[in-house]
C-alpha cells in the first residue's frame, strides 16, 4: 500500500530559511511512519492559529481546522471531546498561545486534556510583520516598540509546570532528529502533551547563532520527577543569556478530562420519547 | 366568566421564593387552570426583596397582571412594596414572626421548632397556610409537594399541614377540572426543544438568564442523553462547540449579551467556515452589566449584525413555551441544514418565567436528512452546489479530507485570495441565505393572533407576545409577532399586515429595534410603545400605554 | 487637458515594492503632481506578488485606475500578471536578471555588485532606470532620495544613479510645477489627526489593515507626545484604553473587525459608564480572518451596533485624508465632550492607500470645552442635566469621588435596580443622543460633490467616494457621501437628496450595508452597485456596472 | 482633621458570614489608617470585576471603577500609566481573575506593575449561585457540574510565581489580622502584589471547619528566595488536604512597568505646530 499525498497542491509562502519548513517536514515524516505503523489518516486532525505558523493547515493534506488567533486550543478541546479516536494536533504561534489566547493553554493543561499542543515559537510576530511577544527578550524593539519593550518574557515552559501539563518539551528547528522524537513522544502521550519549539524567524528575529551557542539537551533523569523539572525549566528564562536545554523536561500518567468525559457521555437517539417522558414529570 | 387568581408570593433572597413560586403555580394546576408565574429578584445571594407572582387562568395566561389575590409574606417588604397591587378583594397569609399587616397569620417558627424543621422550610408553612386560606384541599397540597418537591417531601408536608391547620378558609379557589398541564420555564422549553432537535453537547458560561439552562441541562445530562460543558470563559465556549459540531456533534451554546460580545468572534468564523451551531442568547437589561436579573429586548440588531463580514444566520425569537420548544427545535435542524449559525434569541421574561404547556398540542419540528457527503465522489468540504449547501463530512470519515477554514478559501478549504474566488464563494455563502429564505415559506414564521377583523394591530416579538394578546383580547386588537428575524419573513409579513390601518409596534427598548428592523424592510408603524425598566410590560401598563397613542 | 500619469512597481514581497512605490509617489509630488498610491499585497512575508500603482495627475486624485503608462518590473509576475493594465503607450522598466520583457531592461546584479549594495537596494536601481526613463531630472531623484529615504540614502542613491544612467529616456513625465503636497496615508491622517484632536495614548494590538497606525504612532511617540502600548490582546487594549480615560488620559485604540469583535464587551460598558473612547476599525475582506490584506466595507452595521443593550456612539467614516485628519480630530472632541465611544471607520484602501495633502487646504477642528466638574458643588459622576452630560472628574480631583459603573448605577455611580431611576438613567444617556444629534447638525456631515445640476446621484461611503467623485466628473452626476453615520444627518441627507431623480448607493460589500441604513432612515434607493472581491473597486469598474444599471 | 466617611449609604447585601465583611472591613482600617497617615483618598482607586466580591466597589467611598467580569486588572493597568500617582487596588473573584481574565493576570504580574490584586477566592461563583471555579477541588458539585468536575484545580499561587510577580501572599477571612498586614504589604510594596484570600462563601462553599484545621502562618525565611517560595507554595494544591501556610510567601522589587512607562512618555500640549512639521516632512 502507498501512503498517501501529505502534502497539499497550496503554494508555500513561508520565507527561505523559515524554521516552519523543519516543522512540517517533521510531521510529514512522523504521519508517514504512523501511516505505517497502521494508522488510519483520516483520524488526524490539526488544528492552527492565525500567523505564519498556522499555514501548516494548508501544506499538510490531512483533516484540518484553519482556526482564529489564539483559538486553537479550545477547538481542539471539542474535537477531541466529541470523538476521542481522533489524534489532534495543534500547531500554534507563540503570539497565539502566550498572548492572544494565552487562558485556553494552560485550562487545556489544567484538564489534561488528551491534545498535542506544539508552539511555534519564533518570540515575534511574524505575519503581522514584527512585534514583540510574549516571549521576546526584555528591550526588544519590534515596530509597536521600538524604544524597546518594558517587560520580561513570560517562561513558558514554568507556566505550563505550574498549570498541569502532563508532557512538557522544548524543540529547536535546527534539531530535527530531536524534534521528531519529542513530538512523536508527544502524539503518543495520553494525555495533553506541551512542546515548546524554538522556531527561526529568518526575517524578524533570527536567533540561530545565539541558540546554536547556548543549547544542549537534557540529561538522563528520572521525568516524572517535577522538582528536577523545576529546576531544569528555570535554567534559562527566555531572557538572559544561559545554557538552553533540550529536550523532554517531565511526564507524568493521569486521567485525561476527555476520557472521563466519555464516561458522564450518554447517547440517546430517540428522543421524543424523552421529551414527553419530562413534560409528563411536570404535570 | 372568566376564572381568575393571582397570587404574590415575597420575602427575603434565600427564602426559597422561586420554589414557593413553584409549589403555588403546580396546586393552581392540579385545581385544574393555566398558569403563569413571574418571579423577580435582585442581584444578591441572601436578603433583599424576592417576589413571584403567580396567575391561574381558565385560559391561557403567560404574563402576570397588577391586582393580586393573595399575598403570601415572608417578610414585611412583601406587604409594603406591593401596596399597588392590592384590593379590598386580597387576603394576607404571612409569617407572624417577621410580618405585621391583616389577615392570616401564622408563626412560622413554632411550627418549624415543633417539626425540628430547618429555617429554609418555612415557606412550605405558609404555603400550607395559604392552600387552607384558599380552600385547597389536603389531598391536592400534599399530592403536589410529594410529586414535585425533589428531597424532604415528608417533612416539608408536616410542616405544611400544620400551616394548614392553622388558618381557616376564606375564599376559595375553586377546582375547576382535573386536567393538568405541564408547568415549566421558557429556558426548560429551549432545553427539551434543543433535546428534541438532536441536541449531543451543550456548552456554556453561566451568565444570567441563560444560566439556569446550563443548570437545567446539566441536571439532565442522563436523562437526556446528552454532555454538558462549562469552560473557562466564553470565548471558549464557542470555539469548543465549533470543535465539537467540526467533529460531528450538535451543539448549543448559551449566554446573555455580555458573553455574547465575546463570541462573535467565534460567530464569524462559524459563519465563514460554515460550521453549524445553536446560540442561545437571554437578553437582560443593559448595556454592560446593567441589571442582570432583569428583562429586555435590547440586543436584536446587536444578534442581527455581529461578527465581521457577512454571513447568512437564523434569528428566531420565541415568545411563548410553545414556540420555544418548537422552534428550538427547528433552529438545530435549521443550523446543521444550511451549516448556518442559528440564534435563539429569548429575554428574561420568557427564560425565567414558568408556564403551562398543554402536552398533545405541542408541534413537532420535522427535520429534514443532513446533507451528508456520499463518499463516492472526492470530498470537498466546500463544493459549490446550486442551492450553496456542501455535503457534510466529519473527520474520522474514511477517504475525506476534511478542512475548514476561517479565510477565504476554495472548494478544499485551503486559503485562496484570487479575486474570482472570493466573488464565487461569497456568493456561495450568500445563496444558502436564500434558499434558506425560500424555505423558512412553508413555516409559520409569523404568528397572527386576536382579532381578524381589527384594522389596529400591535406588533411585537418575543415575550411581550403574551402582553400583547392579552391587551388585543381586550381591546379587540389584532397581534402578529414575528417569531424568525433573520431571514426576515417580509412577504408573510406584508400578507399579514393587509387591510391593517393602524400599526402600534409593541417592545421593551428605548430606540425601537423591531420598528427598525421592519422601516429596513420597508413597513412603517405608526406608533411605538417602549418600555425600558427591567420589568416586564405587563397588560395593565400597555393598556395606559395605548391610551397615550389613542387606542 | 487633464496631466496625467500612472507607474506599476510590482515584485516578491521582501522586495520593498511598498517603499519602492513610495519613493515613485515623491518623485511624482516633487515634479508637481497629485499623487494616489494603491498597494496590493497578499498575506505573507517573502515571496509572492506584490505591487503599488502609483497615479500622479495634476488635479487630486485619490484611486488608481486601471491603464498604467509604465511597469516597474522586479519579478515576471509584475509582467505576466498585469497584462489586462498595459497598453501600446506601456513602458517597462525592469531587471533584466529576473525578468524576460520588452522594454528598458537593466541588470540589478550587476549594479548591486559594483556598489557592493545589499539586495534590498534592488528596487533603488530601477527606480533611477524609471527615474531616467520618464524624463524625472536626477536633481528630483537625489532630493527625493535624500529627503525621504530613512537610512542609507547615499548608497541608494548611489546605486540608482547607475540604473540612472544605463537607460534612455522615452517618455517624459513633465515637471509641472514646483509646488508640493504632503504625502501620507490614511493611517498616518488618522494618526495625526487623533494627535491634534489631543490623543495622548494609543492603545492597540497588531491586526491589518490597523496595524500600521500602530507603528506610526509608536514611531512618533517622541515628536507627537503621546504613547503607545501594545498588551496581550484586545480585550486587555479596550480596558486598559477605559482604565486610562477614566483616569483623564485621552485614549484611542484600533483594529480591525476580528479584533473589534473582542472590544464589544468593552465598548457596551464605555457606554454605560459613559468613558470616552476612540476606536479606530479599519475593515478587511470578511467574514472571520476572510483576506487580511483586502478591503471591504462590510462592519457598519456590526459597528453601529455592537454591544448589548442601547447607547449613544459616534461614527464616522472618512473617504479621503483630508476628511481622516479633520474627522479624527473632530471624533475626540465628541468622545469626549459627549463622554461617548466614538468610532473612526476606515478601511483597507483608506488606511494603507498614499495620498497627497494640501496643507493650507486642511480644516482644523474647533475644540468645545470639557464639561469639568466645577469643584464647588458636590460631585455626582452621573449627575442628570439638561443635556444629559454630566461634569467630568478624574481620580486624584480633591473632594471627587469618581465611581464608575458596569451596572446600572444612580447619579453617585452606585448601583441601582429601582424602575424609576433605570427609566431615568436610559433617558439620561439618550438625552446625549439627541443633544450630539442637533451639534452635529453644523458640522458638514454630508459631503456634496459632482456636478450640482444632476439629477443621479451616486451615494457612498468611506474610500469609495474616491472612485464616485472620478466617475461623477466624467458622467456628470453628483456624490453624495455621508460621512457621519451615527447619529445618522437624515435631515441633510434628506437636503441633499432634493431634486434628485435616481440614486444609485456604490459600496464594496455584498448586502448592502449603506443602502440598508439608508432605507432605514426612510430614504429608498433606486439601484446598489455592490461590489465585493476584495480589491477596491476603480473607476475602470465603476463605469462598467453603471452602465449595466444604466447609467 | 476628622477622616472621610468610608462606607457610602449601599445598601449592603452580602449574606451573613460571608468573609467579603471581612475583606471590606480591613480594606476600610487600611484606609483610614493610611489617611491619618498623610494619604489623601482622593488618590486612592478601587477596581473590582463582577461577582459578589465586586460589590465591594458600592460599598466603600473611594474613587472606584466597577468594571466587568473577568476584567478588572487591565482597567488597573491603564490607570495606573495614566496616573502613577494613584494607589490602585484590584478586588477580584476567583471566577473572574482565574477563569475569564486569568491572562489579563498574568500579564500584570509579566509587566510588574505597581497595583494590588486582592482575589477574594471564595473558590466558586457566588453570585452566579454556586458553579465550580479554577481553585474549586477535583468532583466539585456545582450547579454546572452536578456529577462532579472533571479537573484539578489551579495553584494560583504557583502560576503567579511563574508569571513574575513580585509580592505573592495568602490570606484568609477568619484570620484578619494577618489579612490586614498581608494587605497593607501589598498596597506599599512597589510593584505587582498578589493576594490569594480564603474567603469563606457562607453560602455555596462554606469551607471554615477546612480551613480552620488546616491553616498555620508560614514562618520566617528570606522571602525573595524564589526556591523556598515555590516549595510553600506547592505544600498544599487547592484539593488534596495539606497545610494551608498563610502569609507572605515571596516579595522581592524589579522595575514596574508603569515607572518605565512614564520615561517613554512625553507630554505635548500644542498640537497643530507637531501636525505642520510632520506634514512638512512629508512634502
Ligand atoms: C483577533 C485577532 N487579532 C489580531 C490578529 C492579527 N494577527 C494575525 S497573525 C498575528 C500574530 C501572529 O503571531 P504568532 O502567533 O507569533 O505567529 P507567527 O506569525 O509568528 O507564526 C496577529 C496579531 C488576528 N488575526 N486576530
Ligand atoms: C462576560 C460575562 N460572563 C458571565 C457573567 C456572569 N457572572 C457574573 S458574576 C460571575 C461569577 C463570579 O464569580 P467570582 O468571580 O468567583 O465572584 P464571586 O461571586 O464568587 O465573588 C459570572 C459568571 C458576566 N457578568 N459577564
Ligand atoms: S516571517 Fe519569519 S516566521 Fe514568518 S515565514 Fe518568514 S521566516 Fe518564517
Ligand atoms: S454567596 Fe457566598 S460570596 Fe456571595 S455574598 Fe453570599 S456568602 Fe458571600
Ligand atoms: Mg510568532
Ligand atoms: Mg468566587
Amino acid at each position: 500500500m502507498n501512503g498517501r499525498q501529505l502534502i497539499t497542491d497550496a503554494q508555500n509562502t513561508w520565507c527561505p530559511g523559515c524554521g516552519n519548513f523543519t516543522i512540517q517536514h517533521t510531521l510529514k515524516t512522523i504521519l508517514s511512519e504512523m501511516e505505517k505503523e497502521g494508522t488510519n489518516l483520516d483520524d488526524v486532525v490539526i488544528l492552527s492559529g492565525i500567523g505564519c505558523h498556522a499555514k501548516i493547515a494548508d501544506y499538510l493534506n490531512i483533516n484540518s481546522f484553519y482556526a482564529i488567533h489564539g483559538r486553537a486550543i479550545p477547538v481542539a478541546s471539542g474535537i477531541k471531546c466529541a470523538n476521542k479516536n481522533l489524534k489532534v494536533i495543534c500547531c500554534v504561534g507563540d503570539g497565539d498561545a502566550y498572548a492572544e489566547g494565552l487562558d485556553h493553554l494552560i485550562f487545556a493543561a489544567k484538564r489534561n486534556i488528551d491534545i498535542t499542543v506544539i508552539v511555534h515559537n519564533n518570540r515575534v510576530y511574524g505575519l503581522t510583520t514584527g512585534q514583540y511577544t510574549p516571549t521576546s527578550p526584555l528591550g526588544f524593539k519590534g515596530k509597536s516598540t521600538p524604544l524597546g519593550t518594558l517587560e520580561y518574557p513570560l517562561n513558558p515552559l514554568e507556566l505550563m509546570l505550574a498549570s498541569g501539563a502532563t508532557y512538557i518539551a522544548r524543540g529547536y528547528t535546527r534539531k530535527m532528529d530531536l524534534l521528531k522524537t519529542l513530538i512523536r513522544g508527544a502524539i503518543n502521550h495520553k494525555g495533553f502533551a506541551f512542546i515548546d519549539v524554538l522556531q527561526i524567524c529568518a526575517t524578524f528575529f533570527n536567533m540561530t547563532d545565539y541558540y546554536n551557542a547556548q543549547i544542549y539537551e537534557l540529561p538522563t533523569y528520572d521525568r516524572s520527577n517535577a522538582s528536577i523539572a523545576c529546576e531544569k525549566v528555570k535554567e534559562w528564562d527566555y531572557n538572559n543569556k544561559a545554557p538552553i536545554s533540550l529536550g523532554l523536561f517531565y511526564q507524568r500518567t493521569a486521567p485525561t478530562f476527555d476520557e472521563q468525559f466519555q464516561h458522564q457521555m450518554s447517547v440517546k437517539s430517540e428522543r421524543y420519547p424523552i421529551v414527553k417522558e419530562f413534560l409528563a414529570l411536570r404535570q | 366568566m372568566v376564572q381568575e387568581v393571582s397570587i404574590l408570593v415575597g420575602g427575603k433572597a434565600g427564602e426559597g421564593i422561586n420554589s414557593a413560586g413553584a409549589i403555588v403555580a403546580q396546586l393552581l394546576n392540579h385545581s385544574g387552570y393555566y398558569t403563569y408565574m413571574y418571579y423577580d429578584y435582585p442581584s444578591l445571594i441572601r436578603g433583599g426583596h424576592n417576589f413571584a407572582i403567580i396567575r391561574g387562568s381558565d385560559r391561557p395566561v403567560n404574563i402576570h397582571r397588577n391586582f393580586v389575590d393573595y399575598v403570601i409574606a415572608l417578610n414585611q417588604d412583601t406587604i409594603t412594596q406591593h401596596k399597588q397591587r392590592v384590593g379590598k378583594r386580597t387576603i394576607n397569609v404571612f409569617n407572624s414572626d417577621v410580618v405585621r399587616t391583616e389577615g392570616q397569620g401564622i408563626s412560622v417558627n413554632t411550627i418549624l421548632k415543633s417539626e425540628n424543621a430547618p429555617a429554609i422550610m418555612g415557606n412550605s408553612a405558609v404555603i400550607g397556610a395559604f392552600a387552607k386560606a384558599s380552600g385547597i384541599s389536603w389531598d391536592t397540597v400534599s399530592d403536589v409537594f410529594t410529586r414535585h418537591m425533589p428531597k424532604g417531601a415528608d417533612i416539608n408536608l408536616k410542616v405544611a399541614k400544620r400551616g394548614y391547620d392553622q388558618v381557616n378558609t376564606i375564599n376559595t379557589i375553586k377546582s375547576i377540572g382535573s386536567r393538568r398541564f405541564s408547568v415549566l420555564t421558557g429556558n426548560e422549553a429551549i432545553g427539551i426543544g434543543l433535546v428534541a432537535g438532536g441536541l449531543t453537547v451543550y456548552v456554556s458560561y453561566p451568565m444570567t438568564p441563560s444560566s439556569s439552562l446550563l443548570h437545567f441541562l446539566a441536571e439532565n445530562t442522563k436523562k437526556f442523553g446528552i454532555t454538558v460543558i462549562h469552560p473557562e470563559n466564553e470565548i471558549s465556549v464557542i470555539l469548543m462547540a465549533l470543535g465539537f459540531a467540526y467533529a460531528g456533534g450538535r451543539a448549543a451554546i448559551g449566554t446573555s449579551g455580555g458573553g455574547f460580545c465575546l463570541m462573535t468572534e467565534g460567530l464569524s468564523l462559524a459563519g465563514m467556515a460554515e460550521i453549524p451551531i445553536i446560540l442561545v442568547v437571554s437578553q437582560r437589561t443593559g448595556p454592560s452589566t446593567g441589571l442582570p436579573t432583569y428583562t429586555a429586548q435590547s440586543d436584536l440588531h446587536f444578534i442581527l449584525n455581529a461578527g465581521q463580514g457577512e454571513f447568512p444566520r437564523f434569528v428566531v425569537a420565541p415568545g411563548d413555551v410553545q414556540q420555544a420548544y418548537y422552534w428550538s427545535a427547528v433552529a438545530m435542524d435549521v443550523a446543521w441544514r444550511y451549516q448556518v449559525p442559528a440564534c435563539i434569541l429569548a429575554d428574561k421574561t420568557l427564560s425565567e418565567g414558568t408556564f403551562s404547556i398543554e402536552t398533545e398540542k405541542i408541534s413537532q419540528a420535522k427535520f429534514a436528512d443532513l446533507p451528508l457527503w456520499d463518499g463516492k465522489t472526492p470530498y470537498f468540504r466546500y463544493a459549490d452546489t446550486e442551492s450553496g449547501i456542501s455535503p457534510l463530512a466529519y473527520p474520522g470519515t474514511n477517504g475525506a479530507v476534511v478542512k475548514v477554514n476561517s479565510y477565504a478559501h476554495d472548494k478544499s478549504g485551503i486559503t485562496a485570495e484570487e479575486s474570482g474566488i472570493i466573488t464565487q464563494m461569497t456568493r456561495k455563502r450568500m445563496k444558502k441565505a436564500t434558499v434558506l429564505a425560500d424555505a423558512m415559506e412553508s413555516y409559520d414564521t409569523i404568528n397572527i393572533e386576536g382579532s381578524s377583523e381589527a384594522k389596529t394591530v400591535l406588533i411585537c416579538w418575543g415575550s411581550v407576545l403574551n402582553t400583547c394578546r392579552e391587551v388585543a383580547l381586550e381591546l379587540n386588537l389584532k397581534v402578529i409577532q414575528p417569531i424568525v428575524l433573520s431571514p426576515f419573513p417580509v412577504i408573510r409579513m406584508n400578507q399579514a399586515l393587509q387591510g391593517i390601518k393602524r400599526k402600534i409596534v409593541v417592545e421593551e427598548n428605548v430606540t425601537g429595534q423591531l420598528s427598525a428592523l421592519l422601516r429596513f424592510n420597508g413597513i412603517t408603524s405608526d406608533a411605538m410603545v417602549l418600555h425600558y425598566d427591567g420589568r416586564p410590560l405587563t397588560p395593565d401598563m400597555l393598556l395606559n400605554r395605548l391610551k397615550e397613542v389613542g387606542v
